[in-house]
């Protein structure tokens, strides 16, 4: 306990510091809403004749700058498959241990059905229209992985361990990982840079805008959504282990 | 040919998807092909990149977005031969790790087949990157990697705790990156590294600029285990499997230095004066080698003693960068190869010491290791390459870092370094001493107690194990006499220290002037640095010994020395806690004093 | 320079500021994650402000599913 | 009042970071570097934002208005993701301490030291 108290005092004066080197530092930038760095200005002017994307920011995410969300989403899939490998050690509910489903009211699972649906809905739209309209892979990705859990959920939870099954979405993450690779790999064999935009513009506007990025945009979609999906797994999994023990301590 | 470069990142990137994909469906044998392809794929693409940079950089525009009218659309990769060759390094490293585990850690979970190739591509992007935020992503995705290959293998609390500083304290060294790439992004509008340089070096550096730099810097320190960043490698590294305990300590914690020496030269060389920066990373340098040397021995866990040893060549990899001449960072850079390759192969004979003997422990381990007499002599040759004798292993790292801090004028640095080089490498040969021959006390006051670890069981094919990790000690052992080597790296370094070639050759597409072609020779070993190898051996011999029988010294002199340094000592130890809050203190400190003492030196 | 800020971005940004310091001096972790909820939507409506609406939509979708979902279950796991 | 944004986001930056120093708690710490680390995306949208401009989303070639920075966007998505799978892999080591120390203080969490 001393230990803590002497470590939040010693934190003030540290942290004081450490503030006013950013507060000085900060203080150099120009001043808010007067920003004027050619990159980004570069980009807005550019990237709609180029690329035909009316959202600039998915034509930087995905195409001027798709090595980074390249790795991103390689931030995701490594870090799920750790979550899967950390969590896994502490062992697994099966079906059997469970002895009914979490959710039994019949009204409950029609509004989780409908409900679930919309979300779905919702997911997909963000999704599909990224590059024209704000969203993208990654928003349309957990949207529509939550859609999943919620419709499964309200099913019962047996239903979700046969979504939610690892044989189902370690193809899907794989998929959505190794496309995005494989796009890059396909601009090479072409003999173009990596990850070269292969296909024409498109209209403007719509969804046949963009090229690759309509590729990327699902190759992430596909991972981010079956990635979170395995989260959400891994960690009902641990809730439903916690209801277990609970109900085997009473 | 700058095509390969983007394989080197995408082969394990997509064999790590594959591994994940086809887990279900496909049999064991395609799988461990499809690791050891990837890996493979890219080791290759390494070589031949670092091949071709040996003339002049090798650069690659991701989606083919040249610059145009001299603005960075896109991300590039960039391979100078330090940055291919630090890729292929790590990319090594880790397909050794991948053919050590394919039997050692044949009962552990797909997946980590899979961290371990992500964790490879990513380490490659970070070499070869020219992007400052591009540099960002790849730092996360070692992170990710690293955290769960530290945590995984068994249920306790150490590796626990390990990972768990590791990720925090790393986590938190990416914030204060991302906050430096953030401000330089709002000072100049760019992100690559060339293009931000030539953006600032329109003004003289300023408040924002020196804050950008120390954050930059200091993040960057936190991976390379610099003390006061360094707190928590110790406790991720003595738990990790051996194997990726290779690739840490061989790879990942250099890879931050090499960064530090990338962003200093290929953006902030023009804006600063080298004095006050020269000061700050030597003494920080010079710092962590003696913090590093001091706690080395005070180890009695064998995985622990070979982190601190690491800490210790860190701080001295961190002088030969610090030194802002290009002698003293080709030394640094042939430190990094040869401690990198001679590391990984000790973290890979602990490994079978661990699988033999089913324990890591020095003491406990006393005259166990007498029927390992192969496994006994790797890990004293490999203790003895870090030495620095003559033509040997660090040699000639060492010999050029002497060189480069005496035309500095700084006389006192490489009796420091010998110092620091002697006592880790002193405290290895007397815990091989004391494991394979059964020499010295059976218990040793002096030296930390750990918490009994249950090692776990497994069976593996050790004779494969054993291969490799000969194969890796010996090319270790050979770094010094690479016909040709100390010429190219001095060559190396010259065009990685020229700002404005790199500048020229990235924005505007200039054509380098092409290095000469260089004889293959191994240069005469200077007077100077035969000395210091000499000295080196000698305090090795004497600190060993030392280790193994202080106790016979006289009862007068030991009560004398334990009054004078026990204090300080115990004073060090009780900083390295364990405790996670203890180590952001000190990063926070750290921080706000290095960029206190830029904030007036820098302006 | 007081005219160059619209309107609601400094209510906003204070509002956020005091958010953040709620979330860490909070002591209970079921407190803290409500906390953080109530920070995370500050933050969506803050980004839409600052007119990034990819990045509020990030940040809501993560503030409403992800980190509730997660925290909520290894608090309840780790419950005495 | 035009440099609110950049104190707010180094207040909590700091904020973040104390918050952490003294946590008795790995779920607590977790969230705790969510908010250090959400200061970086006011930082990144702060930079980036001008006057009187739009999102950079248009509507079509014509009538293109004065847009604010897409680049940090970009980068504050990638940074969000990053702060998702860290916390993600904090609590599942927290939840592994748990199972094997049955505790989730980091002061208690100690087993090497010195």
């Amino acid at each position: 306990m001393r230990r803590q108290r002497a470590r939040g005092l010693l934190a003030l004066p540290a942290l004081g510091g450490l503030g006013a080197l950013l507060a000085w530092g900060f203080s150099g930038l120009s001043p808010f809403g007067h920003f004027h760095g050619f990159y980004g200005q570069l980009l807005n002017a550019i990237a709609l004749p180029q690329r035909h994307t009316t959202n600039t920011v998915a034509a930087v995410t995905f195409d001027y700058r798709g090595i980074d969300t390249l790795g991103e989403e390689f931030i995701l899939f490594t870090a799920v498959i750790g979550v899967v490998l950390l969590l896994r050690k502490a062992g697994r509910a099966t079906p059997r241990d469970v002895a009914q489903d979490v959710v039994s009211s019949q009204a409950s699972r029609y509004f989780g059905v409908i409900g679930a649906g919309l979300v779905l809905l919702v997911g997909l739209w963000l999704a599909a229209f990224g590059y024209v309209t704000p969203g993208g892979g990654f928003q349309g990705g957990v949207v529509i992985a939550s859609g999943i859990a919620v419709v499964f959920l309200a099913c019962g939870y047996r239903a979700w361990l046969r979504v939610s099954n690892e044989e189902v979405l370690d193809p899907l993450e794989g998929t959505g990982a190794g496309g995005f690779v494989a796009l890059g790999l396909a601009a090479l064999i072409a003999g173009a840079p990596f990850l070269h935009n292969l296909f024409g513009p498109g209209k403007a506007g719509t969804l046949f805008s963009g090229g690759s990025i309509a590729i990327a945009n699902w190759a992430v979609a596909l991972e981010v959504a079956a990635a979170n999906l395995v989260l959400y797994a891994e960690f009902l999994e641990q809730y439903v282990m916690t209801l277990v023990r609970d109900t085997g301590d009473e | 040919m700058a095509w390969i470069l983007p394989l080197a990142v995408a082969a394990p990137l997509l064999a790590a998807a594959l591994l994940v994909g086809s887990d279900h469906v496909a049999p064991e044998h395609f799988k461990d092909a499809i690791a050891l392809l990837g890996s493979g794929t890219a080791t290759v693409c390494c070589v031949l990149v670092l091949l071709q940079s040996e003339r002049r950089d090798v650069l690659h525009w991701f989606g083919g977005w040249r610059p145009t009218g001299g603005v960075a659309l896109g991300v590039s990769f960039v391979a100078d031969p330090f940055g291919a060759g630090m890729a292929l390094l790590a990319s090594g490293l880790t397909l050794t790790a991948l053919a050590y585990s394919w039997t050692y850690m044949r009962d552990a979970a797909r997946p980590y087949d899979a961290l371990l190739l992500a964790m490879q591509g990513a380490m490659a992007g970070f070499a070869l990157t020219g992007d400052l935020f591009n540099m960002f992503v790849w730092f996360e995705l070692i992170g990710v990697a690293a955290y769960a290959l530290a945590g995984h293998q068994v249920k306790e609390l150490g590796p626990l705790q390990g990972a768990v500083n590791f990720a925090i304290s790393n986590s938190v060294g990416g914030y204060l990156i991302l906050i430096g790439i953030a401000l330089l992004y709002g000072r100049t509008g760019a992100l690559n590294l060339a293009q931000i340089g030539h953006e600032l070096a329109a003004h003289s550096a300023d408040r924002l600029v020196v804050v950008a730099f120390t954050l930059l810097v200091t993040g960057l320190l936190a991976k390379a285990a610099i003390v006061p960043f360094h707190l928590w490698h110790a406790d991720a590294h003595a738990v990790a499997p051996a194997p990726v305990c290779a690739v840490f300590s061989g790879a990942m914690i250099e890879l931050g230095l090499l960064f530090v020496a990338r962003v200093y030269w290929a953006t902030f060389e023009p804006v600063f004066p080298g004095p006050p920066i020269r000061s700050v990373l030597v003494v920080l340098g010079v710092v962590t080698m003696l913090v590093a040397a001091v706690m080395c021995f005070l180890q009695r866990h064998l995985k622990r003693m070979l982190v601190f040893s690491t800490i210790a060549e860190a701080g001295a990899i961190l002088t030969g960068v610090g030194l802002l001449d290009p002698t003293s960072l080709a030394g640094a850079a042939n430190v990094v190869l040869s401690h990198g390759l001679l590391k990984a192969g000790l973290f890979l004979v602990s490994g079978l010491i661990v699988l033999r003997l089913k324990d890591a422990d020095e003491l406990r381990l006393r005259g166990r290791g007498r029927a390992l007499p192969v496994i006994g002599m790797l890990w004293c040759a490999a203790a003895v390459g870090l030495v620095g004798v003559p033509y040997l292993g660090v040699f000639l790292g060492h010999a050029l870092l002497d060189d480069g801090a005496g035309s500095a004028g700084i006389h006192w640095l490489q009796p420091i370094t010998m110092v620091s080089q002697g006592i880790c490498a002193g405290t290895l040969l007397r815990a091989g001493a004391r494991v394979f021959l059964g020499w010295g006390a059976a218990e040793d006051e002096l030296l930390t107690p750990e918490p009994e670890e249950r090692v776990p069981e497994r069976s593996a094919f050790a004779p494969a194990m054993l291969a490799i990790t000969g194969v890796v000690v010996a090319l270790g052992l050979a770094a010094s006499v690479v016909p040709g080597l100390e010429r190219r790296s001095e060559a190396a370094a010259r065009r990685f220290v020229d700002h404005a070639a790199y500048a020229a050759r990235v924005l505007r597409d200039a054509q380098q002037k092409p290095t000469p072609r260089l004889p293959y020779d191994v240069p005469r070993a200077s007077p100077a640095s035969i000395a210091y190898g000499a000295g080196a051996t000698v305090l090795t011999i004497a600190v060993a010994a030392f280790g193994l029988w202080h106790r016979r010294l006289p009862d007068g002199v030991r009560r004398a020395a334990r009054r004078s340094i026990g204090p300080p000592v115990d004073l060090l130890r009780s900083v390295h806690s364990g405790i996670v809050g203890d180590y952001l203190l000190w990063i926070v400190a750290g921080t706000a004093v290095i960029g206190a003492v830029w904030a007036f030196t820098l302006t | 320079m007081i005219a160059t800020l619209v309107p609601l971005e400094a209510p906003l940004l204070v509002l956020a500021a005091l958010a953040a310091t709620g979330v860490a001096f909070a002591l209970s972790p079921l407190r803290q994650i409500i906390v953080n909820g109530l920070y995370g939507l500050l933050l969506v409506i803050l980004f839409v402000v600052f007119q990034a609406p990819d990045v509020a939509l990030s940040m809501l979708v993560v503030t409403t599913v992800a980190y509730p979902l997660i925290v909520l279950v290894a608090i309840r796991r780790t419950r005495k | 009042m035009s440099v609110l944004a950049y104190g707010v986001a180094a207040w909590i930056f700091c904020v973040g970071i104390y918050g952490a120093i003294i946590s008795r708690n790995l779920i607590h710490l977790a969230v705790c570097l969510s908010v250090a680390q959400s200061s970086t995306y006011i930082l990144l949208l702060a930079i980036g934002y001008r006057n009187h401009a739009t999102a950079p989303i248009f509507k079509g070639f014509e009538n293109r208005t004065k847009a604010v920075d897409p680049v940090v966007q970009a980068l504050t998505l990638t940074d969000i993701v990053v702060s998702v799978t860290v916390i993600a892999l904090i609590l599942a080591l927290a939840l592994d301490a748990h199972e094997a120390a049955n505790t989730v203080d980091p002061d208690e969490l100690v087993g090497m030291r010195g």
